[in-house]
């Protein structure tokens, strides 16, 4: 394996997680956290861009090595590829607008699907008596629309959107009121002029549906690529190197627990 | 891969399949209906009127549907003025504004489709009609548009085919149709391969029947064509030939 | 006197090719004139010039002593849509309609543009194909008849519409002996009904039976005019001369 | 350049990309469609029913599909073939598929064009004992165009958009660098705007084009309004 | 006895009509032979089987001695094409080109199929248009011909390939007596060069000047046959006679 170039293929189009830089060059917290975890694991790694729809068969038919594009580990994905350990968390937010005027929500809150606490139970319902009727965009074929039909499908009207810029158009617009997904997607849209309207509401949601987080891509017979990409993952979050980038493109941790 | 999952989907299909094929069967429709006039007024002696058409087919066929889908919904809900007019009321909701797009895409492939048509009529044809004192209308509604649409039949069925394909562009805009209705059910399912393909087996149904139907007007249209004219026959025309081999029969 | 057609001084251009040089004539009611002249002089320039399928370069056209307007306003395409329909023709070509039987070219016309009844328009145009001798047709499309088969539906489409005035350009191109007898009654039938008809045609001795009057066109001008007896025994211009003697009935047999 | 935030450059390497493809493509399915015209009007009826099933199930297929089965599936039968990971150039791939379904159309409109070509002048030509390959090259397709641009200049523009669905293949056409840029910079409405912009001015040269084409194709026509 | 075109017991059905009921004639070298028959008896029919435009249903073609294969192999199909070569055909309907000039569309042929050098077609095309008194429209388009000047194009097309055996459908239909005793003249001096020609036509003057032999086709079937003036004096099937009654020709004048 050794002298190999390892080729990993990101979106390009999912700021900040991944994008390109004018010269065409893929640049964000993918490439940042794939070419720590290289240098740890003794890896030549090369970055390409590749549109979203041919990602996976790309994986697998051998054009890639490994996916970093912000990809959450899924289940349904699990079929066709391997995924290494998480390297990201996901932090799920609802945002709605402020005209809707909500009742006021406490945004410390946290919810964990994994854990079945009594008092987690009571929070999603109270968002959900909130929500009740409301019209929720959502980025379609993602754990979030998975969430928000499983939990609310039956007190709220869904809507999807295939791209999370499309759904910030229409909140803006007023067509939808509300919109589900993760801390990272959102946040460049509220520091945005249109964000202004808009607001983070309700508490923080993680785990079960929505998977224990973001990892590599890999074909499942690399056994051994994925070995050593999960050592890798073990010692930057250990150093806090991984902690930094993702304060540096986030202005958040979304890396630890 | 698994065939019993395929037929297992096709009813959760069934809605976005109807949504799909009321959005084509509407546009086709309309774009119909605006094609008509204005392919008549492309092909007309006037060169304004023409060039204004032109301006029109050549936005609407020059630039990627997606992208008027796109400008059409997101640009209009950008606009204030829009937003606080009564035409808001229509161009909120995602269905009227697939609609609308898909209308005028359409209706400008179809009416280069037509004026193609109408230009390779032949003058003498045409001119027949006007020594008989046709009136410009009635000219072109029983020769010129007759004779045109059966030349441009099967470019013409190529776009309705294309635009039960378009169609799926909806759910860019959160309309549940076929592509949009296929892609939530493999996102709750997890079995991608087995109702892309059942989606995929509908589309190449739709398209199956459409080509179907147009091949059907298409002969029907072009009986003057047939070589030996009495071999497939109305019952009229067995009977017109037996009265002459009758006739000859007779006669010394 | 009520001259259901005439014509001053009409002049057709085709870019540089001046093909009519000023045309005068005058129609009565009943007459048969014919029109005579070489390939190319211009007859079908003429006819067609009549009804308007040729935008005449300059001249007056007159119908039933209105004057026709020369430009192309709303109120003369009206006015010569209603023309037309009083004025039939048949086209040396016959432009039929490929995709419509006999029968369907046939009522067509008067079905559309007299407002004449679907059933009744089919019963006169079974009539009038069984006068052309093509009643075992009624079904059949253009493209599986014969040459003459076509003229002669195309005579019956004119006549369908029961015009005032008729232009024929050359009715008999396609026709047997048998059949040009036929159609030479008609026409006689036609005028003593009053219509006028005016007939392009080259063959003299059709010329001479039908019409009461020949014209010879030459040149884009109106070479010789006059009866047809006096005009074929007596001709006076020696082009005229020269074009009936190339003619074998005078000739030989 | 401004304020396109620095993307023109990979804006313009998209455009080219996306011309270069369609009309690579266009000359390509041109042929097919040629080809699909001539055996739906084969003397034999396997080959018509050949033809018929390729028309109908690429047609009836979403482009994308066939795009993806064509290079992947192409892709996993060239491995196991060769026993290890063979590159497929994206952009043979590309225009590969886009042929593929670029002569489905054309087919139906050459095969509607062929049949609007009067029975009368091919007869001629006949007559005079021209071959048959005479009898197509010098009568057949002159006159066919006349029948044939519209339809097939509306293919053309299609086609010219549809490039953008072969990005899923790692071709970055003008769409794809379009939405890179637009997701990059958080401003779709501008960036699709510009890329509709360029769109129109393929079109525009594209019409003219046509326009001269069509003029040639109605040599000797004459109409009548 | 070498003859360059025989046909035998030739049939032709149109679905359920039959049209041809089994024709059979031999022309020799030289021959010019007319075809007579009213509209619709099947001169058309009958020409366009002997360079299998249509498929006879039945029968034999001999040319130049060697029978024509009926079935549509390969080698047939070459076979045919090279017989075409050299069996001119003037068309009722002309055919013309629409998309080529008067002079593109009498040297395609040459070219392509013969092989003249562009230039010398082209100089041989110039002539014959000289000699059909076409010179000046070489470069018009078909559409912008009057009908006589268009068929003296179509018969300009079919001498440039100079066949050995010449199908003439109504060859003189649209032109007027001057030029169809132009037509004669060049109809005769190629007989003189030995080339054989069928005329299907009905103008009885021109048939019996122009031809050695006469053909009368009717209900389908060879009804007379023999020599022009012997024939049109005493005809001896009642249906040829009340055929040539109805000729004026013979009537009047
Ligand atoms: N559309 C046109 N453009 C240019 N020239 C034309 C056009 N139509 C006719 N001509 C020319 O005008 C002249 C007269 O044509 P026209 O058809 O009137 O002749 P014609 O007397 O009917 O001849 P024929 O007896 O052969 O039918 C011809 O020389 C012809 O070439
Ligand atoms: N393609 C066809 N399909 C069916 N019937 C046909 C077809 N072509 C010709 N016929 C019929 O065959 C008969 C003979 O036609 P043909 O054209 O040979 O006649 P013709 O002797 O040339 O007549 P004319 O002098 O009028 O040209 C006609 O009754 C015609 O209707
Ligand atoms: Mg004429
Ligand atoms: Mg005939």
């Amino acid at each position: 394996q050794d002298g190999k170039t390892i080729r990993i293929a990101t979106e390009g189009a999912f700021p900040p997680w991944n994008s390109v830089d004018t010269s065409g060059k893929p640049v964000g917290f993918d490439i940042d956290v794939g070419t720590a975890l290289c240098e740890r694991a003794k890896l030549k790694c090369e970055f390409a861009t590749q549109a979203w729809d041919g990602i996976i068969p790309a994986l697998n038919v051998g054009k890639f090595d490994a996916i970093m594009a912000g990809m959450s580990i899924t289940e349904k994905r699990k079929e066709v590829i391997a995924f290494s350990k998480p390297y990201a968390l996901t932090s799920n937010y609802f945002v709605v607008r402020k005209s809707l005027g909500l009742a006021e929500m406490a945004s410390h809150l946290k919810v964990n699907l994994s854990s079945e606490a009594e008092e987690e139970r009571g929070i999603l319902q109270a968002l959900k008596d909130a929500l009740n009727g409301k019209i929720i965009g959502v980025q379609g074929s993602t754990n979030a629309e998975a969430f928000v039909r499983e939990y609310f499908g039956d007190a709220v009207d869904i809507r999807t959107y295939d791209t999370q810029d499309n759904l910030n158009l229409d909140l803006v617009a007023g067509r939808i009121d509300a919109g589900l997904a993760d801390y990272s997607v959102w946040k460049a849209f509220l520091e945005s002029k249109d964000g202004a309207m808009a607001a983070l509401y309700g508490p923080r949601i993680s785990g079960g549906l929505f998977g224990p987080g973001v990892g590599i891509g890999l074909r499942k017979q690399d056994k051994d690529l994925a070995e050593r990409f999960n050592g890798a993952i073990e010692v930057i979050e250990a150093d806090g190197s991984l902690k930094a980038i993702s304060l540096k493109w986030f202005g958040a941790d979304l890396v630890s627990n | 891969m698994n065939l019993h999952l395929i037929v297992d989907v096709l009813p959760l299909l069934f809605e976005g399949m109807l949504l799909t094929a009321q959005l084509t069967a509407a546009s086709v429709a309309i774009g119909l209906l605006i094609a008509v006039p204005l392919a008549l007024l492309r092909t007309s002696p006037s060169s304004v009127l023409s060039y204004t058409i032109l301006l029109y087919t050549f936005v609407f066929r020059g630039t990627p549907l997606l992208v008027q889908l796109f400008l059409i919904y997101y640009g209009a809900g950008q606009l204030e003025w829009i937003r606080s007019s009564a035409a808001w009321r229509i161009l909120r909701e995602p269905y009227w504004c697939a609609l609308i797009t898909f209308s005028l895409n359409n209706g400008a492939y179809t009416t280069e489709i037509l004026r193609g048509g109408i230009r390779a009529v032949p003058s003498g044809e045409i001119e027949a009609a006007k020594a008989l004192g046709m009136s410009y209308a009635l000219r072109i509604r029983r020769i010129v548009l007759p004779a045109g649409f059966r030349l441009a039949l099967p470019a013409y069925a190529n776009e309705v085919v294309l635009m039960l394909k378009a169609s799926s562009l909806a759910s860019t805009i959160t309309l549940m149709e076929l592509t949009g209705t296929a892609r939530k059910i493999v996102a709750q399912t997890f079995s991608p391969y087995e109702v892309f393909i059942a989606a995929a087996l509908i589309y190449l149904g739709f398209t199956f029947l459409i080509v179907h139907l147009f091949g059907r007007l298409e002969r029907h249209m072009a009986k003057h064509q047939q070589r030996a004219g009495l071999k497939n026959n109305s019952r009229s025309r067995v009977r017109a030939a037996a009265k002459i081999s009758a006739s000859q029969k007779v006669a010394p | 006197m009520n001259a259901p057609l005439r014509v001053k001084n009409l002049k057709k251009r085709f870019g540089t090719l001046e093909v009519l040089k000023g045309i005068s004539m005058t129609a009565q009611r009943g007459d048969v004139i014919s029109i005579l002249g070489s390939s190319g002089s211009g007859k079908s320039t003429f006819l067609r010039c009549l009804n308007f399928l040729e935008e005449p370069s300059e001249g007056e056209i007159w119908i039933a002593e209105r004057r026709v307007r020369m430009s192309g306003s709303r109120a003369r395409r009206r006015e010569v849509n209603a023309l037309r329909a009083r004025l039939g023709m048949v086209f040396q070509h016959f432009n039929l309609w490929p995709w419509k039987t006999v029968l369907e070219n046939i009522v067509e016309a008067p079905v559309q543009v007299l407002g004449i009844a679907k059933q009744e328009a089919c019963l006169r145009a079974e009539e009038l194909l069984l006068k052309v001798g093509l009643a075992d047709k009624r079904h059949a499309y253009p493209a599986h008849l014969s040459g003459g088969q076509q003229q002669r539906v195309a005579i019956a489409r004119a006549l369908a519409m029961q015009p005032d005035i008729l232009l024929f350009d050359e009715p008999t191109s396609a026709l047997d002996p048998e059949l040009v007898g036929e159609v030479l009654k008609v026409i006689r039938s036609l005028a003593d009904e009053g219509r006028t008809m005016l007939i392009a045609t080259h063959e003299l001795g059709f010329a001479h039976h039908v019409s009461n009057r020949v014209v010879f066109l030459y040149q884009g001008q109106v070479e010789e005019e006059g009866n047809p007896d006096q005009l074929f025994s007596k001709p006076s211009s020696p082009r005229f001369k020269q074009f009936l003697s190339a003619h074998f009935g005078e000739r030989g047999q | 350049m401004t304020e396109l935030q620095g993307f023109g450059d990979q804006i313009a390497l998209g455009a080219l990309t996306t011309l270069r493809t369609a009309v690579t493509s266009l000359a390509l399915g041109i042929g097919v469609g040629l080809c699909g015209a001539l055996a739906k009007r084969s003397r034999f009826q396997i080959i018509r029913w050949l033809a018929d099933c390729y028309t109908t199930i690429v047609r009836g297929v979403p482009e994308l599909l066939i795009i993806l089965i064509l290079y992947f599936g192409g892709t996993v039968a060239l491995t196991t073939v060769f026993g290890r990971y063979v590159e497929v150039d994206a952009f043979a791939a590309g225009v590969f598929a886009l042929t593929i379904v670029f002569g489905a159309y054309a087919t139906e409109v050459f095969r509607a064009a062929i049949q609007g070509v009067p029975s009368g002048q091919i007869e001629a030509a006949q007559a005079l004992g021209l071959s048959k390959f005479c009898v197509w090259h010098l009568v057949i397709l002159p006159q066919m165009w006349r029948y044939a641009l519209p339809g097939l200049g509306n293919l053309w523009l299609t086609l010219l958009k549809d490039t953008a669905l072969i990005s899923v293949v790692g071709l970055e056409d003008l769409m794809r660098k379009t939405s890179i840029a637009a997701g990059s910079t958080h401003d779709p409405l501008k960036f699709y705007s510009i890329a509709a912009g360029l769109y129109l001015l393929f079109t525009s040269v594209s019409l003219i084009g046509l326009t001269w084409l069509e003029r040639r194709a109605d040599r000797g026509v004459r109409f009548a309004q």
